[in-house]
């Protein structure tokens, strides 16, 4: 050895940091999900043989109790490094495995897990090529979690304010139960009054009490809650930060009515001379003058301009509220504004739309009066609605002696309609049909439908009163086609039970829309940053786990936003997000997954393409000073509080100086030349 | 070559789409070629160029990039600036004579279980009708033998 | 070679106690290492990085050699356990003449990581204590944690037969530090070895040892007297490569280990 | 008398050889460039290069060369070291300079520990140099006290022809003999005129720059960063130099497998000698710049009794910013000693 | 006056007046054709200044050099509009500040230069902009338009013989005035994404990442090109490179002191017709 030989192997001693390296990898059967396909004992040797595991097992169910204390008992007996568990989709189990890692005295971050579940032994037919596969997906874990490197937690502060968005029952709910726990919140609704959709209702299923009677208190002690600042006719038009540090931009519409001085005398709303205006409030069933309150119990209580429909805007001539209103509320010179609010979680309830029912062109939706959906008839129920409660023909005013309700408009329907059930519209039927029988006495309701799905606490007993005691008469199928007939509404449908078609003529046609999301759902998502689905209801970070979460760490969903509920359900989802946020303010700091960027500022070369593709806002520009102050050079800085993980600035770094925690490029390259 | 010829292909996908896609085809057991190894990345803006030339490096035959939906970023635009780079580095591709029907590109959404494994079957149908990327294959075997001249 | 033992010595830096796999490649080096050699210690599938070899020529059985992990070999190395092998070529270079120093006062300075090629001189000669006069160790580093080696410090510092002085850079102290404050060349002046009967050995980076041979000067030391380790960037180890030199001097093979009065021969700027 | 190849004959003693068993090298021009690359018939050579774009160094010490390999399973490790290859060649048409050159690294490669890589090749290799008879303004064989007929390094030197029809054959070691042996009926006598050589004007004094470098004084002198102020700091000039011969180890690959290769390296990169702690002992241009000077015609010749140039001039031919030795050193001879 | 002489009575004049403290030129090489860098810092060396059609390299690189605009003076130097433009990246990537650069602009042919008038490169904006403007439409390279009809595999095997000379020696990186990081992504081995080695797989490796990262950066000054000393040619990579970014975002490079680079910024409605 004299003349080492500088490019020669000496005798034994090689070796590389992959043996070095203590691995245990965990092979789960999942019972037979994945034992079935992947031949788990043969992965196991396999995996044993590879350089750098120091254990590879397999066993039925790692995420069981047994199964977890194995894997600690595992770490602690081999010294473990790191471990691999080849299991389901990290999405499922990661975090139980990780805290079984801790528990065992290793850092979190050096677990990760191999997908063979999802990803391998449900999808794949031959098992020869699932379990070659599988083992390829677990060699490559192993040699990822070679590099994964000890992370601690981000700590953020939290700035302990909600942000609710919707007024109706499901933001006012979490409002209220955010604010009663002693935290602020901001509560900001588009519309001009709170109350949503819920206000407009007329009695509310299975109990059959008022609506408005439950709402109306809710709103107000919403509104005059110390600890809740409310915003109606104002919208979110921004939101930047993250989780704990949300920066909302808020756009006021004007209402060019100053809520301040404006006492909600309303002799502006009796004054004004246009009053023809269809009442949105009512579904276009009343009239509403150009200033006006939505309906009577408003809140606030103060009247609001249309500028759409106002005779002063369109002609520049009338000004009579200005004349009228002793207390120069009116101004019509009010803009927009905009305001800054810090937030430090978000809940969205920002509700849902009724489906336009034209597209329905069969039954002749908007083209014959009488056949209104769901809503109005809420509106025709309503005491405070346009016929005081009476159930009456909109065309003629006359009480309807026969009503069709037309079950399924639009939900399960993937040719025209949603392919969803809209989940609320049996129950409202059923509702429907009853309070037209104790209204109309000797009226007649004909229901078509396709199944009663009528699961909920009392519901089916409710369905079945309206059947048994208020007798209507339910009938199961589709209906083709309404016309109408010597001032009748024929509908001609088919019973399948009796096999046969029936034509019933009616004096009114209710149709049991389809719940679908606002219209600028999709938009509004990408402007706070949650995910939607193909519908644009907004996604939950988990369907079961974590469903009034969205995939945006601190915003929180309630109510139907997320997918067609009814009031009980929107107001539990409300409270649970409430309550999801009572906890994230119940701590002064905040912990974050450490999946963050890095920058190296020795190799960073100062170019800033990464500030400016940084979709959080969360690199900066930054001056390395000698120790005379002069600037020696300006590199880039990562704000971990503010980073998300999402590496978009690491694959742009020309100069490799920018590196993602928990997928640094060591890792990735390791995974790649794994595989 | 008696056994048909089988191809390796490495995917490269974000983590909220079509990481959460493939996952969705496992859970509604839809069956799908088995010759795709997924990277899980934290999103498409996060999948470098040189993943791509790695991947060839250890021998893929093809290489599949995918992401969720322009708009759907979970990172709000990760994959806007991963479409940039994808376009360039295609081109650049192509310039230098690498086969562009071995490296493509999807947007599949957390939602598109079935739009995954039909991904997954023609993209390992267009590769195996390809054959094995041989030319590749000639560069790295000579990284492989000692230099002789 | 197999890694029998390993410490943290200081934040980032390790010692790695390495023992012989083949007995005939320990026979080699229990043959020829000498104080002052280095060796390359490398992972296969990384590279090889260069130390010196921190252990005395007095305790053969095994190697110890101390790092900073700032690369890729030595970040690996840094992660290695017990039990793990790594590769090992050397010792290479040439090595303190000790017998030279037999019946001399020696004074040993050393900044900062540069401690481990000291050590092995110091150990050496501490290990064979009557052969030498009085012992003077100053040591210095940037802060109290960058201080490699405290327990064997601790240990010099309980010996009366040598004579510890430490040192922190100002700033660098911690509350209950009791030691010095100061840079390692003023504290060396403070000090004042007498330049009598005395040999003198530094290693530290190359801006300390500057200013340390302008203090040793001033003490009256003579150049030939005063011993320095040059640790240059190393590859081959064997004067083929090109990225040690210093003027024609090949630093694997002539060096590491040079009197003041051969490094001043040296082109000044190139090192 | 001397002994004659005609041009016509070559194409026969290039399957002469190649049926020996050697493979056959010389300079071929491809398109935009040129190199010693293989041939397989006469036609291949184009001996109207001055030089090729590259050096000869390449074919004994590769850019990039695999000395070691591993495997690793489980625990155990399976190393296998790539023997130096045994391709027996004859190099045909090589250029004085370019073969000096490998003389000139024969002591740096053979000291201490011998690389058995380089000797192999050089044992294993017959060098046909042919005599310059053109020469092209960076030409500077003769500033290095060399010529363009020099016979260092060289197993046989031709000679061209006045009539351009073939070469005189000097054979100048065994080695070159032996191959020539092969052919030795291809060969004829004549009385034959060698072509006059390539004119290369001594560029300059040798003796007094290599006096001024090896003055202490001057080795801070401020000459250095204003020769070097334009230097881009690319290896071009090393890399294409037939003496530079610094180089790197890398390994590649992976878990299973991998290879520790030898790579070409230059003292003109920045990285080249930073020490871990980021201490660089050349940090700035002109220090490397300097430093690659100093090396050729004061360091190496303190060593190796040689200084480390051929004059091929290929620093300076292919310099982006138009530096290379031939300025620096003209610009020393006009400097005080 | 010729243009050379114009210009060296400017470069006096703007030395002596202290506007610059340093100008950046040619002066003749070592052959007829050839020109190599000069920097004048005294009015007298302005004589060494050589103007002409031989005058082709982009010297904007010399500006990035460590240390040579942190005292905040000015430098003045000789560029084409290919240089100017390099100046505007180097501003928009924030390497310089494009006050401190006094450009003596000129333009031109094989056989004569002229002069452009302007002396920031704001100054030279239109200039550029009809450059951009004709850019679609300028005769192309015949040499890339014949590799762009090659069928892919031809492609390969063009690239692999070009790339198979590549000796790694990173002359194209340092006369590039756009490789001006302080760590290349080769030198980064943690992890090695750039095979080193000269083998034709690193060759490929590196020269694909080079053309990349010079995807809608480079300005086709074709420094690279003529350093390569095994005549490699890059410029046609980068000059395709340059036309699929101009087809595709609309982007040329250099175009202003504040232009977006095109990899860090995004429009919603890129084409994407490429991803299923």
């Amino acid at each position: 050895m004299p003349q080492c030989p500088m490019h020669r192997s000496i005798s034994s001693f090689i070796l590389k940091d992959c043996i070095m390296a203590k691995i245990g990898v965990f092979i789960c059967h999942c019972g037979e999900n994945i034992g079935a396909k992947v031949d788990c004992t043969k992965l196991a040797a396999t995996m044993g043989e590879h350089p750098g595991v120091a254990i590879a097992v397999d066993y039925k169910y790692f995420c069981s109790d047994p199964g977890q204390e194995s894997v600690k008992r595992a770490i602690r007996e081999n010294n473990l490094t790191g471990v691999v568990v080849a299991a389901c989709s990290p999405r499922m189990h990661e975090a139980t495995f990780r805290k079984a890692c801790a528990e065992a005295g290793l850092n979190p971050y050096m677990c990760e897990i191999a997908n063979i579940r999802e990803q391998c032994s449900w999808v794949h037919n031959d098992p020869v090529m699932a379990t070659e596969k599988a083992a390829d997906i677990t060699r490559s874990m192993v040699e990822k979690v070679k590099r994964n490197n000890n992370l601690q937690p981000i700590e953020v502060p939290v700035t302990r304010r909600a942000l609710v968005i919707g007024g109706g029952i499901a933001g006012i709910q979490a409002a209220l139960d955010i604010a009663n726990a002693g935290q602020e919140v901001v509560l900001v609704e588009r519309e001009p009054t709170l109350g949503g959709h819920m206000a407009q209702l007329s009695e509310t299923f299975p109990t059959l009490d008022c609506s408005q009677c439950i709402m109306t208190p809710r709103m107000v002690e919403a509104a005059q809650h110390p600890k809740i600042r409310l915003l109606t006719y104002a919208e979110v038009v921004g939101v930047d930060g993250y989780i704990g540090n949300f920066h909302v931009k808020v756009k006021m519409k004007a209402r060019y009515v100053d809520t301040e001085s404006c006492t909600g005398c309303g002799d502006c709303i009796t004054k004004c001379p246009n009053k023809k205006i269809s009442s949105e409030f009512d579904c276009g069933l009343g009239k509403r003058p150009a200033i006006y309150t939505p309906f009577a119990q408003s809140v606030p209580n103060k009247p609001i301009i249309d500028k759409a429909n106002c005779t002063y805007f369109k002609n520049g001539k009338c000004k009579v509220c200005v004349k009228v209103c002793q207390l120069n509320s009116i101004n019509f010179e009010m803009q927009d504004e905009f305001i800054d609010l810090e937030i430090g979680a978000i809940v969205v309830a920002t509700g849902f739309q009724v489906q336009d029912n034209s597209v329905y062109g069969e039954y002749g939706y908007g083209k014959y009066k009488d056949i209104i959906n769901g809503l109005q008839f809420e509106r025709l129920a309503s005491a405070s609605g346009p016929t005081s409660g009476k159930i009456l023909r909109p065309s003629d005013g006359k009480e309807p002696e026969t009503i069709v309700f037309i079950q399924c408009a639009g939900s399960r329907d993937p040719s025209k309609g949603v392919r969803y059930c809209s989940k609320i519209c049996c129950m409202y039927t059923a509702k429907h049909a009853m309070l037209y029988a104790h209204k109309v006495h000797g009226g007649k309701s004909n229901i078509f439908y396709m199944d009663i799905r009528a699961a909920g606490k009392g519901y089916d007993e409710f369905t079945r009163r309206a059947i048994e005691d208020d007798e209507a008469s339910y009938l199961r199928g589709r209906v083709s086609k309404v016309w109408e007939e010597n001032g009748k509404l024929m509908v001609r449908g088919v019973d399948t039970l009796l096999g046969k078609p029936v034509v019933i003529a009616a004096d009114m046609v209710v149709l049991a829309t389809a719940m679908v999301s606002q219209p600028d759902a999709k938009d509004f998502a990408k402007t706070i940053g949650i995910g939607y689905d193909e519908y644009g209801f907004f996604n939950e970070a988990h369907l079961k786990l974590r469903p009034v979460e969205s995939s945006t760490a601190g915003i929180f969903l309630a109510g139907a936003c997320q997918s067609p509920k009814d009031i009980p359900d929107s107001v539990a989802q409300a409270s649970a997000s409430a309550s999801k946020i009572l906890a994230l303010f119940s701590k002064e700091k905040l912990e974050r997954e450490p999946v963050v960027a890095t920058n190296n500022e020795a190799t960073c070369a100062g170019c800033w393409g990464c500030v400016l593709a940084c979709p959080y806002n969360a690199i900066d520009k930054k001056d390395i000073l000698d120790r005379s102050g002069k600037v020696i050079k300006r590199v880039a800085s990562v704000n971990p509080g503010l980073c998300q993980g999402c590496g978009t600035c690491v694959s742009f770094c020309r100069s490799n100086s920018l590196d993602l925690a928990g997928f640094t490029e060591k890792q990735i390259f390791a995974e790649v030349m794994g595989l | 070559m008696s056994e048909p010829f089988e191809p390796k292909i490495v995917a490269f996908v974000c983590t909220y789409c079509t990481y959460a896609g493939a996952d969705l085809a496992g859970t509604s057991r839809l069956k799908y070629a088995p010759n795709v190894r997924i990277v899980r990345l934290p999103c498409t803006g996060r999948i470098s160029p040189m993943f791509i030339l790695k991947a060839l490096q250890k021998g893929a035959d093809g290489v599949l990039v995918s992401g969720c939906h322009p708009g759907d970023c979970h990172f709000t635009h990760g994959n806007y600036h991963a479409r940039r780079r994808w376009t360039v580095f295609r081109a650049l591709l192509e310039f230098t004579g690498i086969p562009l029907e071995r490296v493509k590109f999807s947007w599949i959404s957390a939602a598109e279980g079935g739009k995954f494994a039909d991904f997954m079957n023609s993209v390992t149908e267009d590769i195996r009708k390809l054959g094995p990327f041989d030319q590749y294959q000639r560069l790295i075997n000579e990284t492989e033998a000692p230099a002789t001249l | 070679m197999k890694i029998v033992d390993r410490r943290d010595e200081a934040p980032g830096v390790r010692t790695l106690k390495l023992e012989f796999q083949n007995p005939a490649d320990h026979e080699h080096f229990k043959q020829t290492f000498r104080t002052g050699m280095f060796g390359l210690y490398g992972v296969y599938g990384e590279g090889e990085s260069t130390f010196c070899v921190a252990s005395p020529e007095t305790r053969k059985d095994y190697i110890e050699c101390t790092f900073r992990q700032s690369g890729r070999v030595t970040s690996v190395l840094a992660s290695a356990d017990i039990g793990d092998l790594i590769t090992y070529r050397g010792p290479y270079g040439n090595r303190f003449p000790i017998e030279n120093f037999y019946g001399k006062n020696l004074i040993f300075v050393s900044g900062g990581i540069a401690l481990p090629p000291t050590r092995s001189v110091i150990w050496s000669c501490l290990d064979q204590r009557e052969k030498f006069g009085k012992v003077t160790i100053v040591y210095g580093a940037r802060t109290v944690a960058d201080l490699v080696y405290k327990h064997e410090l601790e240990e010099w510092e309980k010996r009366d037969d040598v004579d510890l002085v430490l040192t922190v850079d100002p700033g660098g102290e911690s509350p209950d530090w009791k030691h010095r404050v100061g840079f390692v060349p003023t504290v060396l002046e403070q000090a004042a070895p007498s330049p009598d009967n005395c040999i003198a050995v530094i290693c530290g980076p190359p801006i300390m040892i500057k200013f340390t041979l302008i203090s040793l000067k001033k003490l009256g030391f003579d150049e030939t007297n005063v011993y320095t380790t040059l640790e240059n960037r190393m590859k081959c180890g064997v004067g083929k490569c090109g990225r040690c030199n210093v003027g024609s001097v090949y630093v694997c093979k002539e060096g590491p280990v040079f009197t003041a009065a051969e490094v001043s021969r040296m082109p000044q700027a190139d090192l | 008398m001397t002994r004659i190849l005609l041009s016509d004959k070559l194409d026969n003693c290039v399957a002469r050889w190649r049926k020996a068993g050697l493979t056959v090298i010389g300079p071929v021009k491809k398109e935009t460039s040129s190199s010693y690359a293989a041939v397989e018939k006469a036609a291949d050579f184009d001996f109207g290069i001055v030089l090729p774009d590259c050096s000869i160094k390449g074919l004994f010490f590769p850019q990039t060369e695999p000395m070691t390999g591993y495997t690793i399973k489980k625990q155990d490790i399976v190393t296998n070291d790539f023997a130096p290859p045994a391709e027996k060649r004859i190099i045909f048409g090589a250029r004085p300079c370019d073969a000096s050159g490998l003389a000139i690294d024969d002591p740096l490669f053979g000291w201490d520990y011998k690389d058995d890589f380089w000797f192999q090749r050089r044992n294993e290799t017959v060098i046909v140099t042919i005599a310059c008879t053109k020469a092209d303004n960076f030409c500077m064989c003769t500033s290095l006290k060399l010529a363009p007929d020099s016979t260092k390094g060289s197993d046989v030197l031709l000679r061209p022809l006045q009539n351009n029809k073939g070469w005189l054959v000097e054979e100048l070691t065994d080695r070159g003999r032996e191959a020539f042996k092969e052919i030795a009926d291809l060969l004829q006598d004549g009385s034959e005129q060698a072509a006059p050589l390539a004119v290369v004007p001594e560029k300059f004094n040798l003796d007094a720059c290599v006096a001024w470098l090896k003055n202490p004084e001057n080795f801070d002198s401020t000459f250095w960063k204003e020769i070097s102020m334009r230097c881009i700091g690319c290896g071009s000039c090393t890399f294409l130099c037939p003496t530079c011969h610094c180089f790197d180890f890398q390994d590649e690959g992976d878990t299973y497998s991998g290879i520790r290769r030898k790579n070409w390296d230059s003292c003109s990169f920045s990285l080249f000698t930073m020490h871990t702690s980021g201490h660089n002992p050349r940090s700035t241009q002109s220090a490397r710049w300097r430093q690659r000077i100093m090396h050729k015609f004061n360091y190496f010749p303190g060593k190796f009794s040689v200084n480390s140039c051929s004059g091929c001039g290929r620093c300076t031919r292919q310099c982006p910013v138009d530096m290379g030795i031939t300025e620096t050193l003209q610009a020393i001879s006009t400097l005080k000693p | 006056m010729s243009i050379q002489e114009q210009y060296k009575k400017r470069v006096r004049e703007i030395l002596s007046s202290g506007a610059v403290k340093m100008v950046i030129g040619y002066q003749a090489g070592t052959t007829a054709d050839r020109r190599r860098p000069l920097f004048i810092r005294t009015p007298e060396e302005a004589e060494k200044l050589v103007l002409d059609s031989a005058c082709i390299a982009n010297l904007s690189g010399y500006l990035v050099t460590e240390g040579l605009l942190s005292d905040e003076k000015s430098v003045g130097i000789f560029l084409r509009p290919d240089g100017i433009r390099s100046i505007n990246i180097l501003a928009a990537e924030a390497q310089l500040n494009p006050e401190q650069v006094v450009i003596l602009g000129f333009d031109g042919n094989e056989k004569e230069v002229t002069a452009l008038q302007g002396e920031k490169a704001k100054d030279f904006t239109a200039i550029i902009a009809s450059i951009k403007e004709h850019a679609p439409s300028a005769p192309r390279n015949p040499q890339l338009e014949q590799i762009e009809k090659m069928s892919p595999k031809e492609r390969f095997e063009f690239w692999q013989a070009e790339f198979s000379r590549c000796i790694k020696c990173y002359a194209c990186r340092q006369a590039c005035p756009m490789c001006y990081c302080r760590r290349c992504i080769v030198d980064s081995n943690q992890p090695q994404w750039v095979n080193t080695s000269s083998h034709t797989l690193g060759n490929l490796e590196w020269n694909v990442v080079r053309a990349f990262h010079l995807s809608g950066r480079c300005v086709g000054c074709g420094n690279c090109d003529r350093a390569c000393p095994v005549n490699i040619p890059l410029r046609l990579i980068n000059a395709k490179m340059a036309g699929e970014v101009l087809g595709a975002f609309d982007h040329f490079a250099g175009m202003s002191e504040t232009q977006e680079p095109v990899l860090a910024s995004f429009k919603k409605d890129d084409s994407e017709t490429f991803i299923l």
